[in-house]
């Protein structure tokens, strides 16, 4: 049953992943790969997490699963705000 | 080590360590270079006295000293090393006084003496070496410490000669120490022995044998200056007067045939060489260089060039005389090792003389300068007529031991043609020299005039040694039958080289 | 005696820290540090002779599980030549370096590729010998940036560059070895490799690598603008010593580790790429225009020698024969270290004095520095190889085994390439003669004149005359 | 023989070949500074390999620890190497 | 999971090392080719990962991808982006010239053999049993080695010479940095939400620095990982515009600089003084000992991976305060 729950989990993350990647190859320009990436990696990031931590024994091995999730979340927030950011700059610029 | 043992090395060292000294002088104390010199000179020469007397009564002094496993420098007094040693010594000497008097106030004297040193000591080296390897060794060491004798001038001509010099000894030094190895792996440990070792040698060994002799004597023969070889020589003119006086008398030039000789004699022996069937080759060479030397002599203007190409041909007398197969021949090339040297040196001293006092440098230039300068013209016949071979001086007894050396071992029919046709060209190059100086009329002025005329001809330093050398080579012919005369020398070698 | 072998890497390593750690005293710490490292040399030698080849374990751990040094004749020789030449460059650098801060640069680094060559003499161990060869590339171009012009950073890179790639070759082939012996141990190898494509595949690696920090031609491209370009005791020290120590590690693989592994065949590629660094290197370094160039050139032929004795060494049956030719490469190693390192201190003095090193107009400034001028010459003997120097007992060897195993052409090599070395070194001295006057003393800077002058004459005379105890010492193998 | 062992291994070969080829022909110091570190990773996934034993087996500690100290040497040669090309690049603007 | 499924993994992670290995150096674009090896350097954590040799992972990801990957970045030439044509020797580049593509075949035929020899060489010894000696011995001496993570035990105890001499090696690269001159100019003062991020970054840095040296007796983790971690912490301050970011000045910087070798050998020579082996801890000793040196070693090593990362000798605080308040009016925007 809940070999059966993390699975599922674990294969929406890695649709969500797909999914961003795929954004990252075909959308037109910066901000809406940077969108694509960053909302749908963090969500399949979430999803692959969760299912693993459905599928561990320990809870604090479940718990290291979390953090990894905030710390990428945070990361991945934030390099993305960098970029769009720089990339915003450099427009005025021009 | 005993004081046998010693002996060899303390001879070597008597100049070399006062050369060494010497670098290290301040350029302005002249007074200390000079004692230190003189001192040096006539230490030696008491050292080497003790030497003649010892090996005359058959003492050994050898000195060993390993350098790498079966390669030892081997310092050994045998009669034909005491030779060269004695002249050496004595011309050194000489040489110290006159090259004192001739770079009075030039600069570098603390490098010129220096070398000057390094130069007698390797000559002394080469000498007493007991070995072909302790051989090569002083020999490039010469090599080196004459490089800077002949460039001493600093002019680009000096400089320019002196490479020449180098680029002839160092391609020698190279084919001699490839001859040198390679019998050091075929026969081992080389050692001057007299009668050679190689005759021993398994018959398959003599092609390479062969090829090996070529190379020594090829590596020799630069510095003995055999034609093709001899082309440095007269480009080594331009070094100081002294300088040329001992690189043709003794240092150089000599060692060279005193090298060819150590390889016939204590290499091969004279007895295989001649069954390798080398030894007319190389008498043929000896005979073609005396002979185009003196040609070549008779068209020089320039008198220290003239005397260059007369040393040339002179000097292959001596391997001349190592060619021809038996004792009578032998003495003569080997008595002529010291006769030539005092008659040469006698020559360049003079040459210095004209030059430094007068300004002359040319045959033409030389008309009547007998009476300006009597003791020192003098001196120049004296050795030319020996050159010449004019009896009683030391020159004839060569040419009448090679003389009679062909006859005995029935090479005359090529040897005698070759003296009798140096001998007149000897003449030739000479006589017309004497006739200018003694009785043409004197130009109306010297070229240039440096030392007036005071109390001597020139200044005491330069006038003493030609009058001693020349007094010398009289010496040696007059006196030729008296013991420890080099005619005896040469006898008691070649009396133990043969074994009588 | 074993801690000899400690304080041979200890004592320059503290002197590291402490010059870090003082810099206003650092002339002074390193000086002692050398002095020191110098003295272990010393005693590490004695050890040697007296009582045989030794070694240490690292920790206690036995070898294998531990690290083990390990000193025989062989690297007990070439750790006196580095001990003897740094210590001379350094009383030199003491002199060179006149601002405070360059003083407080160049110390560390120096003492710390003072450790990494000691260290590299007495590895005994793959992996380790791979951390002292990067220490030496690193620490050497560290040194050789410390030149200041551009060039001297551009060919430092270019260095650092091919040094890193020659490590990592090395240390393919180590990783390759341990995959297929289960062992790093220098002395342990022997017993255990085998002839087969594990041993050859690594030991062309590690080779390859080597050779690339060896310089050995074709590889040798990076060498002249590097050595030619950096501060002159750094670059004594890089010719000297550096491109020495890759080559020790070559002979110690070829000649120990895998002597059963190595073929004629492959001994004479060396050679041959030997005669081809000998020829080419001495013909570049007679149209050189600057000394230091020259020089640089120089090293590149001189190095080529030392291979041209790998195919006589691997034709000669063991035996005394044998050793003879292999006591003629270690006499050629070190006479070329010593003369080497001095020619530069002499070339940098003539730079620092005169301003240049331009070989065509020297003219006059061998008059000013007699005693330098000199110590080029003494050099010269050396790299001719004429006698009494070091060089010309290991050029007798050379043409020795030549004719032994009846390989002329390396004769014909060697002859050619002495006589175009006499054409370089001349073709300097030539300018010695002017007609300017001497100073009055012969040697007017003495803490910068003395470290070249004694150098070279311990390569031009000392070797060559005092060499006999070398062959004694190399029997004395691990 | 392992599959793992042997796939890693002669992967290590193929990033070793492919880091000394970029090693030397590319033109751009830094990326021959990136060579030479896909060189390093790929002598040091060799290592790695060899060490492996197979799934649920201690792996041989040796090489885990030359290659944590190769790490940490070409960290510092490609420092120095980076600094060195900043030192070039910077004189050449100035020029 | 069984095999195959492993198997796939396996080959799926070489296919991306392999990848993004030739990626990275296809490119001329050097930002583009430090990119991508930054991501070859963490596939290839994840591949030590699998290959059971977590230390490795650990140090590669910090420092192999990270760190080697801050520093390439930021020699990438500013002015050039995208292009690779401007740098040292133009007469270099890549062109068309028939004499440089027989070159390029040249030398890729000898990568290619190279790697040929070399994968046959491996097979070779892979073939045989593997030599278990060294493991053995290692294991067996692991209790007398103060630490139970065999390969701190090899690093530290059994080969500590090794990496005494690493630590030695890592002085030297930045002695040579300082040598080559002052820092790079800094970053531009980050805007809030970065800074936001690196406010509690950091001490999550500090923090895991001294876990993983603490935890690097028995488990992975050691001062090499430690020391890139705090590293880290100071090369993102360096990010968000922070001049100082944490390194002292003086004499301070050259002990902590020192501090690695120095320890190291401080312990070696006293152990030497005391009749001990150099570097023979005794084992009862070993532990605190070991966790000595690593703590003086991770100084060390941040300190210079950081200084490496600045490029070069810090300014001194005033001018670098001047040059900051310069730059901070510049990017006013």
């Amino acid at each position: 049953m809940i070999n059966l729950a993390s699975s599922i989990l674990i294969l929406a993350g890695l649709f969500f992943y797909l999914a961003g990647s795929i954004g990252l190859l075909r959308l037109p320009d910066l901000y809406t790969r940077l969108h694509a990436l960053t909302k749908a990696d963090n969500l399949g990031l979430g999803l692959l997490a969760a299912g693993l931590a459905l599928h561990s024994q320990h809870l604090l091995t479940s718990l290291k699963l979390l953090l990894i999730w905030l710390a990428v979340l945070a990361a991945s927030a934030t390099s993305a705000h960098l970029i769009a950011r720089q990339a915003r700059r450099q427009e005025t610029r021009r | 080590m005993n004081w046998d043992a010693w002996l060899p090395v303390l001879v070597v060292a008597s100049s070399l360590l006062p050369g060494l000294v010497i670098f290290f002088l301040r350029e302005g104390s002249h007074r200390l270079r000079t004692a230190l010199n003189l001192v040096g000179a006539i230490l030696k020469l008491v050292l080497v006295g003790i030497l003649i007397w010892g090996v005359f009564h058959e003492h050994v002094y050898e000195s060993r000293w390993t350098l790498a496993p079966g390669l030892d420098l081997v310092l050994h007094a045998d009669t034909l090393s005491v030779l060269f040693v004695t002249l050496s010594t004595v011309l050194w000497l000489v040489t110290t006084v006159y090259a004192i008097g001739y770079l009075e106030n030039a600069p570098h004297r603390s490098r010129f003496f220096g070398f000057f040193s390094l130069c007698v000591s390797a000559t002394v080296g080469l000498a007493l070496a007991g070995n072909l390897f302790t051989f090569v060794i002083f020999y490039e060491l010469l090599t080196l410490s004459t490089y800077p004798l002949i460039a001493h001038r600093g002019t680009p001509e000096a400089v320019r000669g002196a490479r020449i010099y180098l680029a002839y000894t160092l391609g020698g030094g190279m084919l001699l120490l490839i001859g040198t190895v390679w019998l050091h792996v075929l026969a081992g440990p080389t050692a001057f022995v007299e009668g050679g070792i190689l005759g021993r040698l398994p018959a398959e060994y003599h092609p390479q044998l062969k090829v090996i002799f070529l190379l020594l004597i090829i590596g020799l023969g630069v510095k003995a200056a055999l034609v093709p070889l001899h082309g440095w020589l007269p480009q080594a003119m331009v070094a100081p007067a002294p300088v040329s006086a001992l690189l043709h008398a003794v240092a150089v030039v000599k060692a060279g045939a005193f090298g060819i000789v150590r390889v016939v004699y204590d290499v091969y022996g004279v007895n295989f060489t001649d069954q390798l069937g080398l030894l007319t080759g190389l008498g043929i060479a000896a005979a073609i260089t005396i002979v185009y030397g003196s040609i070549k002599a008779l068209f020089q203007d320039n008198l220290k060039k003239r005397l260059a190409y007369s040393t040339v041909s002179q000097v292959s007398y001596i391997a001349l005389g190592t060619a021809i197969l038996g004792p009578i021949g032998t003495i003569g090339g080997i008595v002529h090792l010291v006769h030539q040297g005092i008659m040469k040196i006698t020559l360049f001293f003079t040459a210095g003389n004209y030059a430094e006092t007068l300004g002359i440098h040319k045959v033409s230039e030389m008309n009547g300068v007998g009476r300006r300068m009597p003791a020192t013209t003098l001196a120049f016949s004296v050795a030319a007529l020996g050159m010449i071979g004019v009896p009683p001086v030391a020159g004839f007894v060569s040419k009448w031991y090679l003389g009679l050396g062909a006859l005995e071992a029935g090479m005359a029919a090529w040897v005698m043609p070759v003296l009798i046709i140096s001998s007149v060209l000897n003449a030739a190059y000479f006589l017309p020299v004497l006739y200018r100086a003694w009785f043409r009329e004197p130009g109306p002025a010297w070229p240039a005039e440096h030392i007036p005329a005071a109390r001597f001809e020139t200044s005491a330093a330069l006038l003493w040694p030609p009058v001693v050398t020349a007094t010398l080579a009289l010496a040696a012919g007059l006196f030729a039958a008296a013991p420890y005369s080099p005619l005896e020398w040469a006898t008691l070698i070649a009396h133990r080289e043969y074994g009588l | 005696m074993t801690d000899a072998m400690i304080g041979l890497v200890a004592l320059p390593l503290t002197g590291a820290v402490a010059t870090l750690l003082l810099p206003r005293s650092a002339t002074v710490v390193a000086i002692g540090a050398g002095l020191a490292t110098t003295i272990a040399a010393a005693l590490l030698l004695f050890g040697v002779a007296n009582q045989g080849a030794l070694h240490y374990e690292m920790g206690g751990w036995s070898t294998g599980l531990g690290i083990t040094l390990r000193a025989d004749g062989l690297s007990a020789l070439l750790l006196m030549m580095t001990s003897l030449v740094a210590l001379a460059a350094s009383v030199y650098a003491s002199a060179y370096f006149s601002a405070a801060s360059e003083r407080a640069r160049f110390w560390p680094l120096w003492l710390l590729l003072w450790t990494s060559l000691n260290a590299l003499f007495l590895s005994g161990d793959l992996f380790n010998l791979y951390v002292t060869l990067e220490l030496l590339g690193l620490s050497a171009v560290a040194l050789a940036t410390l030149g200041g012009k551009r060039a001297a950073a551009e060919a430092a890179l270019r260095y650092l560059l091919v040094g890193l790639l020659g490590s990592m070759l090395f240390l393919a082939g180590v990783s390759l070895i341990y995959a297929g012996y289960g062992t790093l141990d220098l002395a342990t190898l022997p017993r255990v490799v085998e002839p087969g494509p594990i041993a050859w595949t690594a030991l062309a690696m590690m080779t390859t690598g080597l050779l690339l920090k060896t310089a050995l031609f074709p590889l040798h491209f990076w060498l002249p603008p590097a050595h030619a370009s950096a501060p002159a005791p750094v670059s004594a020290v890089l010719s000297a010593l550096v491109v020495k120590a890759a080559f020790y590690l070559v002979l110690r693989l070829w000649l120990d580790v895998f002597a059963n592994v190595v073929t004629p065949v492959a001994a004479n590629l060396l050679g041959l790429l030997g005669a081809c660094a000998v020829l080419w290197g001495s013909w570049r370094a007679l149209q050189a225009e600057r000394l230091k160039l020259l020089a640089a050139w120089s090293t590149v032929a001189q190095l080529g020698y030392l291979f041209l004795f790998f195919p006589l060494l691997l034709a000669l049956p063991p035996g005394p024969t044998r050793d003879l030719a292999a006591g003629g490469l270690v006499m050629l190693a070190l006479t070329h270290g010593f003369a080497k390192a001095g020619l530069f201190l002499a070339i940098g003095v003539i730079q620092q004095r005169c301003g240049h090193d331009t070989i065509r107009d020297l003219d006059g400034t061998a008059q000013h520095l007699p005693a330098t001028t000199f110590a080029i010459a003494l050099a010269g003997v050396a790299l001719i190889g004429l006698p009494p120097s070091g060089a010309f007992l290991g050029k007798w060897q050379l043409l020795a085994g030549a004719v032994e195993t009846g390989q002329w052409l390396w004769l014909v090599v060697t002859a050619t390439g002495s006589l175009l070395a006499a054409a370089y070194i001349f073709r300097v001295l030539g300018h010695a003669f002017g007609h300017q006057p001497y100073p009055n003393q012969p040697v007017t800077v003495a803490r910068e004149e003395w470290p070249a002058l004694l150098l070279t004459a311990m390569a031009a005379l000392v070797l060559g005359l005092g060499g006999a105890p070398v062959w004694k010492l190399l029997e004395i193998g691990t | 023989m392992l599959t793992a062992q042997v796939l890693y291994g002669l992967t290590a070969c193929v990033i070793v070949a492919l880091g000394l080829r970029g090693a030397l022909l590319h033109a751009s110091l830094l990326q021959r500074v990136v060579a030479i570190n896909v060189m390093g990773a790929g002598v040091f996934m060799l290592l790695i390999a060899v060490a492996y034993r197979g799934p649920g087996l201690p792996p041989d500690p040796l090489p885990h620890a030359l290659v944590l100290t190769g790490i940490v040497v070409a960290v510092s040669a490609t420092a120095l190497a980076l600094a060195l090309a900043r030192r070039l690049h910077a004189e050449q603007d100035n020029d | 999971m069984n095999t195959t499924n492993l198997l796939v993994f396996d080959g799926l992670l070489l296919f991306s090392i392999v990848g993004l290995a030739w990626a990275s150096l296809a490119t001329t674009d050097e930002r583009r080719s430090v990119i991508l090896f930054m991501a070859f350097g963490l596939v290839l954590a994840v591949a030590w990962g699998r290959l059971l040799a977590p230390d490795v992972a650990l140090a590669e990801a910090a420092i192999g991808a990270g760190l080697s990957g801050a520093l390439l970045l930021a020699a990438v030439r500013k002015q050039s982006p995208g292009s690779s044509h401007t740098h040292a020797n133009p007469d270099r580049n890549y062109s068309e010239s028939g004499a440089k593509v027989v070159l390029q075949w040249l030398v890729t035929l000898l990568c290619a053999a190279l790697a040929g020899t070399l994968a046959w060489a491996l097979l070779h010894a892979l073939s045989s049993a593997p030599h278990d000696t060294l493991p053995r011995a290692i294991s067996d001496n692991l209790v007398a080695s103060g630490v139970s993570n065999p390969v701190t035990a090899v690093l530290l105890n059994f080969r500590a010479y090794d990496t005494l001499l690493e630590l030695a090696v890592l002085l030297t690269a930045v002695l040579g940095i300082f040598s080559l001159g002052q820092t790079t100019p800094g970053y531009q003062p980050a805007g809030p939400v970065f800074d936001g991020l690196v406010r509690w970054l950091v001490p999550v840095l500090i923090l895991t620095a001294g876990y993983l040296l603490w935890v690097g007796a028995h488990a992975p983790g050691g001062a090499f990982q430690a020391g890139a971690t705090l590293a880290a912490a100071g090369v993102v301050l360096r990010l968000t515009g922070r001049s100082r970011i944490g390194l002292p000045d003086g004499f301070v910087l050259r002990i902590i600089m020192a501090a690695g070798v120095g320890v190291f050998l401080l312990v070696g020579l006293t152990l030497l003084l005391l009749g001990r082996p150099f570097l023979g801890y005794p084992p009862a000793w070993a532990g605190a000992l070991i966790l000595l040196i690593e703590t003086a070693a991770m100084l060390s090593i941040a300190a210079t991976l950081l200084l490496a990362f600045v490029g070069g000798q810090p300014q001194s605080t005033a001018v670098n305060a001047a040059a900051n308040r310069q730059r901070e009016e510049n990017s006013r925007c």
